[in-house]
């Protein structure tokens, strides 16, 4: 492991944990503009952060040790995640130590255990947000896993670095089953981050509600990290959306220079995507929660006839 | 004197298990002695076993004979490197399952506790004489020890009508499994008349006849191990057993017909077909995901647990039909990886399914209730129970860092990498399996959120269950044991790999180890660290640096003050143990989304209701597709025949009086 | 007639062709009392064709099966039977479970095989009497059918001995007749079984209040 | 002293003997001396033809062979167990009022003279004596079988006596038949009926006649074999007899015929090419077998099931024998062997559950393994070891018959495997809550002698795992005999 290679993998931690709640703002920004709203300061999820760490926790007087655990290890996840994805650099020390696959298996971890947090205090809300939380997961996480397939079979490879090199490094060809996998990615990051049409970030109704109806007990520095989390998987997946369809722009290698050109590429890139998003929920209503399985299944149903498509159509290249 | 031989050593500790579980008959009342001496005692005999196992691993096989048998098949016994992975995995799952054993057992529960005694013995020592069993014979003998000793174990609690159902279910399947079996066996002799297994090896059976050994294999170890359509009395006799018993049978005998598919698919016959990998696999899909649907709609926690099992049994399946395929088309490194995730998945699900199951026991223990409705918020009463268990249900969700992830992951990558086969319809097929796998192992998570959540998480459901208490020390260490290998199974792949690798080699001809021992200990790469690598230690350090030092910044930068109330809940009022979700409402969306895969019979409540209730019961397909019908036709062939018997003396002698004739006017030499 | 087959041979095929004829005639007899007799005629034929063979062939242990068999067959069991009759006071017709001439036709298809089955036997044997193989077998089956027919005891039984006397007939017929030892054990085991069922048609009688074996048909498979 | 005479006096002397003192308080006692005598008698015999091979006695009259000694030890062992077992049963039969002393007295002197009339059809040279033996252990038996005299066993009775009577009969004209076809051959000696003469020349016998012989042996000895549809009888005369009879039918006379068979069958072989008997006992075997296994699941009373599976057992063994060569000979006999020992053990158990019970309807006996403990176990593994689960000796002969079958007649293994699958699911599912579950019944006023179950077992249990050699050289021998 060389310096520059650690430097750059603590930087592009740094970034991330920097970077994402700005990427949040930036997306209600966003979203309120659309929406023909007054839009929140751009930088309303650092007060909000600074805030929440600032108060005392309230707990529940039936909470157990692992609701109070739960979200440091659901932030940790998240920034593992973050520090595993390429955002600036494919040259990440830690990168070996989780593939894609295992990348799918930190989402789950999290996963789990914010599902377990919700059940713990033991209220109506909880539970029925911790089984919806699974009952997206469920579903989410094949649909990512076949996503992922579908790339590592045309880098014939699963670490992230690997597949993004080769993507980035490809002869312009069209590859129909990414456009497929892309599909199904892009429905699959709603689901996951809890945005319209499958969740609502915004509402307290008990109809509709499901990572808010999770968290609903968290309050203090608990609530502030489950809230960071959240963004820090926001950012995770969009940018291993970008590593993954739009690789162009990320440094190979330890050359400085390309570090340096990779940060405005990123920036660039997420504040498009963040706009997209924005759009899209706009664009769409909040489905009814037994429609999410036939969205995500539709998801799945694409990355799998992408994973098809790359089989039949493309052979190996 | 020749130096004591690992068979030697595994032939003394099979002894030894019978011996402690004879010495359980001198005394059987004396529950002391019992629990405290000869259980311990058994568990360090697990000990020796699994080291000697581990000790040999890497050897080349070794061969006995003994004096008992049939005249002209003597038993014959061999320890090889593929048995000596399953006489490791009996070896260490049975030392935290004895240890956890020795403070289960109380007194006034069914038989009596040396009786009781005597069958696990039995039932360990028959366990590893399956492993090293050389001839058919000695292993049909050693198989049905081990089917009639887990039979009676299962049946200790006798006086319940189902528990005796379970047992009569489970007994007469693994008959039935035995029966084929046996002809697999007879199969593959192929008139040769020899039935030791060097014999089976010698003969080189026609493509027909290979298929025909295969597909009864098949049969008769997937009716042991709970494969899809033989798998009706898994879900049954498990719960029903004691829960160390339940935690051998999962963990530990299902293993066993894991290990004689791998024997009869990659030892006693040479060259597989292609096919066979697309049959197994199906099955081991199916299964698979019949398994873990049927076990998210549970109430009863060892049910649950139970049709876990089948699940991760169909997922060994799905790998050995993957290995199969690859085998059959000589793709040896690819195999050899999709085996290692096999062999690895099978010491994973040892562990962490072994820890589960014990964990339930003591839940069963410390509260008499198994079903899901009336447990909840146990983690306050036994947090050492409820930690541990923490642990196995990451595992079995198949979730870094812990074992079950490893397997996974190994098994993906197999799937990943298997296009590149010359059959361009496997090419289509395996990727969609792997979908499935994805989804299988998804909703795994699902069941075992609902499990742990359920049980240990919440508000207590029941008044009675302030009154629980934590496991015992015994209990405690056997339980600590169980997640420890969980534990260290996931987070050192490589140095395991670096152990079974002997049996890969064995039966492929090659391996993993050499591939993975380039890359240092703490970095799994089976092929290479640029197309696919994990370290689980680095993972795990980085999330656990991530949780320290944003506690300790935190806490640094802000403050760490907390204090206490009631829960919020939107401002909801009644917020009694009533309005937590029940299993079955847990459950509700899966049962919504897969309707057509259960038989659920569900009543709901009405305005005119005295006593509004809702209830819904989940019924297995197969059970009114297959089992009933065959039921029924026998019956029916029953009824036919006992026509015979009427009762009236002439029609008697009238028959005598046929069979004269027509065999004076038929039967010509 | 041939000329060629010697009178003794004459002789045993006509007592032969005798007791078939007894056989069809207890077959369709309906009268307890008259069956006994005709199975006593028959065991009196009987006697009378292993007489003839004993003389015809001068083997000594034939004279003594011919005594045996008068003395059992002719006197002994039909005595007994007549006894058990008029102890248990049994009245009326003999039952058939299927209609006389039914069991007439079928008694003819009988024959027919028996002949057919023998035949390759009888052209094999020596002995003087070797087409009475045929009859001897026929005797037995129409025996047989008598059993199956019949729905009271006492018919059975007597069936049943008939039965060994086509048997006797066969041994005397095909073999002239087996060693002695033998000859006295079964002539043993038929008295001693005769009067076992002696005793049995007491107890049948005390339980049922009938000889009807209609009875008899509580055991069977539900 | 000559052993095998004693083996023969010692039963017909003891049946005498109980005739005249049947009635006293030591009479049990005396039959379970005069069966251990027999035994110890046999036990000796055994050892002598052991060691110096086959023998004649009384002149050519009987013939003595490592074949039927072994079967002479195996009836004189079950004998002597029975007689201890009935000891305590039939006193607690007479203690419920099913039985008068005079009927004790009956039952134990023809217990004996049953076991003479076996013993005597085992070591006969002469295939009529053969026979006359075979009438005689009717007739005693249809004695044994009513002697509860109810209405039930009246009929059992009745139906035993009219159809073994009649099977019998057409066995002594294939005696007839045979004696016939060896007369062209040996001539007008008297020798022409005696087995050892017979197997010298059985090449030479006439292929029809004997084939027509065969026949009637077969239905004729078959129908005592039990061997569908020939079978009928055997049921109920299992299930109304005591159960001390019942395990005497069931272990060894069933045997017996199944040996007269057999003796018939080397000469059928002999005479008639192309495996023409065989062939026949491999039909019979499988159709019984099937017809037994799928009798079992309606059944209600528990003697009466155990008397379908003797009958299944017989098909089994009928079919092993009529496959013949080395191995299914050998498996056959240890079949046989296992069967009688398990079968009485299981009667055994089975006759004290009863009787605990006080019904032998199977609905209403539960929780044996509660009310006592021996018994249940007894019953459970006896079970177990009847439907062929190792490590029980029914096992090892299961085995080798399905093994060799499936290298020789693979055709028949599905059959034979269904039909002890549905065996295996009928009676272990109608024995399983009879063992467990709970219970209300109060104990006998005699303790029930239950070692003679265990004795069976654990021999069971040892020929599962290790076959001794000398018994193994003894099988072999005597399978080689049959060919």
């Amino acid at each position: 492991m060389n310096v520059f290679g650690f430097l750059g993998q603590m930087f592009a931690i740094a970034l991330a944990l920097l970077l994402a709640p700005l990427l949040t703002g930036w997306v209600n920004q966003c979203r309120a503009w659309l929406q023909n709203r007054s839009a929140p300061p751009l930088l309303q999820p650092y007060y909000m952060l600074h805030k929440l760490f600032l108060k005392d926790v309230v707990l529940a007087h039936g909470a157990s040790p692992l609701f109070r655990f739960a979200p440091f290890v659901v932030f940790g996840c998240m920034v593992l995640a973050c520090a595993i994805i390429p955002t600036l650099s494919t040259d990440l020390p830690l990168a070996p130590a989780a593939d894609t696959i295992a990348l799918v298996g930190v989402f789950g971890l999290a996963r789990i255990f914010i599902a377990l947090a919700a059940m713990d205090v033991g209220t109506s809300f909880g539970t029925l947000g911790g089984r919806r939380e699974m009952l997206i997961g469920f579903l989410a996480e094949p649909a990512l896993l076949m996503v992922i397939f579908t790339t590592a079979m045309i880098s014939q490879s699963t670490s992230v670095a690997t597949i993004v090199e080769t993507l980035a490094h490809r002869d312009f060809i069209i590859y129909p089953s990414l456009a497929f996998a892309g599909i199904a990615f892009t429905f699959v990051s709603f689901a996951e981050n809890a945005r319209v049409p499958v969740d609502n970030p915004a509402t307290h109704l008990e109809l509709t509600m499901i990572h808010e109806a999770m968290i609903l007990e968290y309050s203090g520095r608990h609530l502030a990290l489950i809230e960071w989390a959240a963004s820090l998987k926001l950012y995770a997946y969009s940018c291993l959306g970008l590593a993954l369809f739009f690789p162009w722009g990320i440094a190979e290698g330890d050359s400085f220079l390309g570090l340096l050109l990779a940060i405005p590429v990123l920036a660039i890139k997420l504040a498009i995507g963040g706009a997209l998003l924005a759009g899209i929920e706009t664009i769409n209503a909040k489905v009814r929660i037994f429609r999410a399985p036939e969205f995500l299944g539709t998801a799945f149903l694409f990355a799998v006839l992408g994973l098809l498509v790359r089989l039949l159509l493309e052979g190996r290249v | 004197m020749p130096a004591l031989l690992p068979i030697d050593a595994l032939l003394i500790a099979a002894c030894a298990w019978l011996v402690l579980g004879i010495a359980g008959l001198v005394a059987p009342r004396n529950l002391r002695f019992i629990s405290k001496t000869l259980f311990p005692l058994g568990a360090l005999v697990g000990m020796m076993v699994g080291l000697v196992a581990l000790g040999f691993l890497g050897e080349s096989p070794e061969v006995a004979v003994l004096a008992i048998g049939l005249p002209d098949l003597p038993f014959h016994l061999r320890l090889d490197n593929l048995a000596a992975v399953f006489a490791l995995l009996l070896g260490f799952a049975s030392v935290g399952i004895s240890i956890f054993a020795a403070g289960y057992f109380r007194k006034g529960e069914g038989t009596a506790p040396g009786l009781m005694c005597l069958q696990y013995h039995i039932f360990l020592a028959s366990m590893l004489m399956v492993l090293l069993a050389d001839d058919a014979y000695a292993f049909m003998v050693a198989w049905e020890c081990m089917a009639l000793s887990s039979f009676f174990l299962v049946t200790t609690d006798h006086r319940h009508a189902e528990i005796r159902r379970a047992g009569y279910l489970y007994l007469l399947i693994a008959h039935i499994g035995a029966i084929a079996i046996l002809l697999s066996f007879g199969v593959m002799s192929s008139g040769s008349g020899d039935y030791s297994f060097a014999g089976m090896r010698a003969q080189s059976l026609s493509p027909f006849w290979g298929s025909a050994a295969f597909l009864l294999a098949l049969l008769g170890f997937g009716a042991k191990a709970g494969l899809l359509p033989v798998h009706v009395w898994l879900p049954e006799a498990h719960p029903a057993a004691p829960s160390p018993v339940s935690a051998m049978m999962s963990g530990v005998m299902l293993k066993t017909a894991i290990y004689g598919l791998l024997r009869v698919s990659f030892d006693l016959l040479a060259e597989p077909l292609w096919w066979w990998g697309v049959v197994a696999m199906s099955i081991g899909l199916a299964t698979a995901v019949f398994g873990v649907l049927y076990s998210t709609v549970q109430s009863d926690m060892k049910r649950l647990l139970a049709y876990s099992s089948i699940e991760n049994i169909g997922l060994l399946a799905v790998g050995i039909g993957l290995t199969l395929i690859f085998h059959a088309y000589r793709m040896e490194s690819l195999a050899a990886l999709a085996m290692t995730a096999v062999l690895y998945h099978c010491l994973a699900h040892a562990g962490f399914k072994s820890l589960l199951f014990l964990c339930t026991g003591s839940v069963l223990h410390a509260t008499r209730e198994r079903s899901l409705g009336k447990l909840g918020g146990l983690i306050h009463r036994m947090p050492w129970v409820a930690w541990l268990a923490l642990a196995g249900v990451i595992a079995s969700a198949g979730l870094p860092p812990l074992s079950g992830f490893v397997s996974e992951w190994l098994l993906l990558q197999s799937f990943l990498f298997s296009p590149g086969l010359p059959h361009p319809w496997l090419n289509m097929v395996v990727p969609v399996a792997a979908a499935v796998v994805a989804l299988v192992a998804a909703l795994a998570g699902f069941a075992m959120v609902k499990f742990y959540g359920i049980i240990f998480l919440g508000q207590m459901r029941e008044e009675n269950l302030k009154d629980a208490h934590d496991a015992g020390p015994w209990e405690r260490v056997g339980l600590v044991w169980l997640a420890g290998l969980t534990l260290a199974l996931g987070v050192l792949p490589s140095t395991v790999i670096g152990f079974i690798d002997a049996a890969t080699r064995q039966l492929l001809g090659t391996g993993l180890a050499d591939k993975v021992r380039e890359h240092g200990w703490w970095m799994l790469a089976p092929i290479s660290p640029e197309r696919a690598s994990y370290e689980p230690l680095i993972f795990l350090a980085t999330i656990a640096a991530a949780v320290l030092l944003g506690r300790q910044l935190v806490r640094r930068l802000y403050h760490g003050r907390l204090r206490r109330s009631a829960a919020w809940d939107c401002g909801y009022v009644f917020q009694s143990a009533r309005a937590q979700d029940t299993a079955e409402g847990f459950s509700q969306p899966i049962r919504r989304i897969f309707e057509p895969m259960f038989r659920m019979e569900r009543h709901f409540p009405t305005i005119r209701d005295e006593k509004p209730y809702y209830s819904v019961k989940v019924e297995d397909h197969f059970w009114h597709w297959l089992y009933l019908p065959v039921a029924r036709l026998a019956e029916r062939g029953s009824r036919l025949i006992t026509r015979l018997q009427g009762g009236r003396i002439a029609i008697y002698l009238l028959y005598s009086f046929l069979t004269l004739i027509v065999l004076l006017l038929v039967a010509r030499p | 007639m041939n000329l060629a087959v010697p009178l003794s041979s004459q002789l045993i095929n006509l007592f032969a062709s005798v007791i078939l004829l007894l056989a069809f005639a207890m077959l369709a007899q309906r009268r307890v009392l008259a069956l006994i007799n005709l199975f006593a005629l028959q065991g009196l034929t009987l006697a009378l064709s292993t007489l003839v063979v004993a003389v015809t062939t001068g083997q000594t242990h034939l004279y003594w099966s011919a005594g045996l068999t008068l003395v059992l067959k002719a006197l002994l069991l039909p005595w007994i039977l007549h006894r058990l009759v008029r102890r248990l006071e049994v009245k009326g017709d003999v039952e058939s479970l299927i209609k006389v001439p039914t069991t007439m036709l079928v008694g003819i298809a009988l024959v027919i095989i028996a002949f057919n089955v023998a035949l390759p036997i009888s052209q094999l044997s020596n002995t003087i009497s070797r087409g009475t193989l045929g009859i001897a077998l026929a005797t037995v089956m129409l025996a047989f059918l008598m059993m199956i027919t019949r729905s009271k005891a006492i018919p059975q039984v007597v069936g049943f001995l008939a039965m060994e006397n086509g048997l006797f007939l066969a041994a005397t017929s095909a073999t002239y007749g087996m060693p002695m030892v033998v000859e006295l054990g079964i002539a043993l085991d038929v008295l001693v079984g005769a009067i076992i069922l002696g005793v049995f048609f007491f107890q049948i009688r005390e339980q049922f209040d009938s000889l009807d074996i209609r009875h008899l048909e509580k055991l069977k498979e539900r | 002293m000559d052993f095998f005479v004693l083996t023969l006096v010692i039963p017909i002397v003891g049946g005498l003997l109980l005739t005249v003192v049947g009635e006293r308080a030591w009479a049990p006692n005396l039959n379970v001396i005069a069966s251990l005598g027999t035994f110890l008698a046999s036990a000796l015999l055994t050892i002598e033809i052991v060691a110096n091979g086959p023998r004649f006695a009384f002149g050519e009259m009987f013939f003595i062979d490592s074949l039927n000694v072994f079967f002479v030890a195996l009836t004189a062992f079950v004998g002597l167990t029975t007689s201890i077992f009935s000891g305590p049963y039939m006193k607690n039969e007479q203690e419920h009022g099913k039985l008068t002393v005079p009927r004790l007295r009956l039952y134990k002197s023809m217990f004996q003279i049953f076991m003479f009339t076996m013993l005597v059809a085992l070591t006969t040279n002469n295939l009529g004596i053969l026979w006359v033996a075979m009438e005689a252990a009717t007739l005693t038996t249809v004695l044994l079988v009513s002697l509860y005299r109810t209405a039930a066993s009246l009929e059992a009775a009745w139906k035993y006596f009219i159809l073994c009577g009649v099977g019998i009969a057409q066995a002594l004209f294939g005696t007839i038949l045979l004696y016939f076809a060896a007369e062209r051959v040996l001539g007008e000696t008297g020798n022409a009926l005696l087995w050892t003469h017979l197997v010298e020349v059985k090449g030479q016998l006439e292929p029809t006649i004997m084939a027509l012989s065969f026949i009637f042996l077969l239905v004729g000895y078959g129908t005592k074999v039990g061997l569908a549809p020939l079978h009928n009888w055997l049921p109920d005369a299992h299930a109304e007899g005591p159960t001390p009879v019942s395990a005497v039918l069931s272990g060894l006379l069933l045997n017996v015929a199944l040996y007269a068979i057999l003796r018939c069958k080397v000469l059928a072989d002999g005479a008639i090419p192309g495996g023409f008997a065989g062939n026949l006992m491999m039909g019979f075997g499988l159709l019984t077998l099937v017809v037994a296994a799928f009798f079992l699941s309606r059944q209600k009373d528990i003697k009466r099931m155990f008397a379908y599976s003797s009958i299944e057992h017989m098909g089994l063994i009928t079919f092993a024998f009529g496959m013949g060569g080395a191995v299914a000979n050998f498996a056959g006999l240890l079949h046989m062997t296992m069967h009688s020992l398990t079968k009485s053990a299981i009667f055994f158990a089975v006759g004290h559950a009863a009787q605990k019970s006080g019904t032998q309807q199977m609905e209403d006996i539960r929780g044996l393994i509660r009310i006592n403990p021996v018994i249940g176990w007894g019953l459970m593994l006896g079970t177990l070891a009847i439907l062929g689960m190792p490590p029980f000796g029914v096992f090892a002969s299961e085995f080798m018959i399905l093994t060799h079958a499936m290298k020789h007649h693979p055709w028949a293994t599905p059959v034979l495997l269904l039909a002890l699958g549905v065996a295996f699911a009928a009676i272990f599912g109608k024995v399983q809550p009879m063992v467990f579950g709970d219970t209300h019944a109060k104990p006998l006023p005699h303790a029930p002698a239950i070692t003679p179950v265990f004795v069976h077992l654990a021999l069971v249990l040892m020929i599962g795992l290790y076959i001794p050699p000398y018994l193994t050289r003894w099988f072999h021998e005597a399978a080689r005999m049959l060919g």
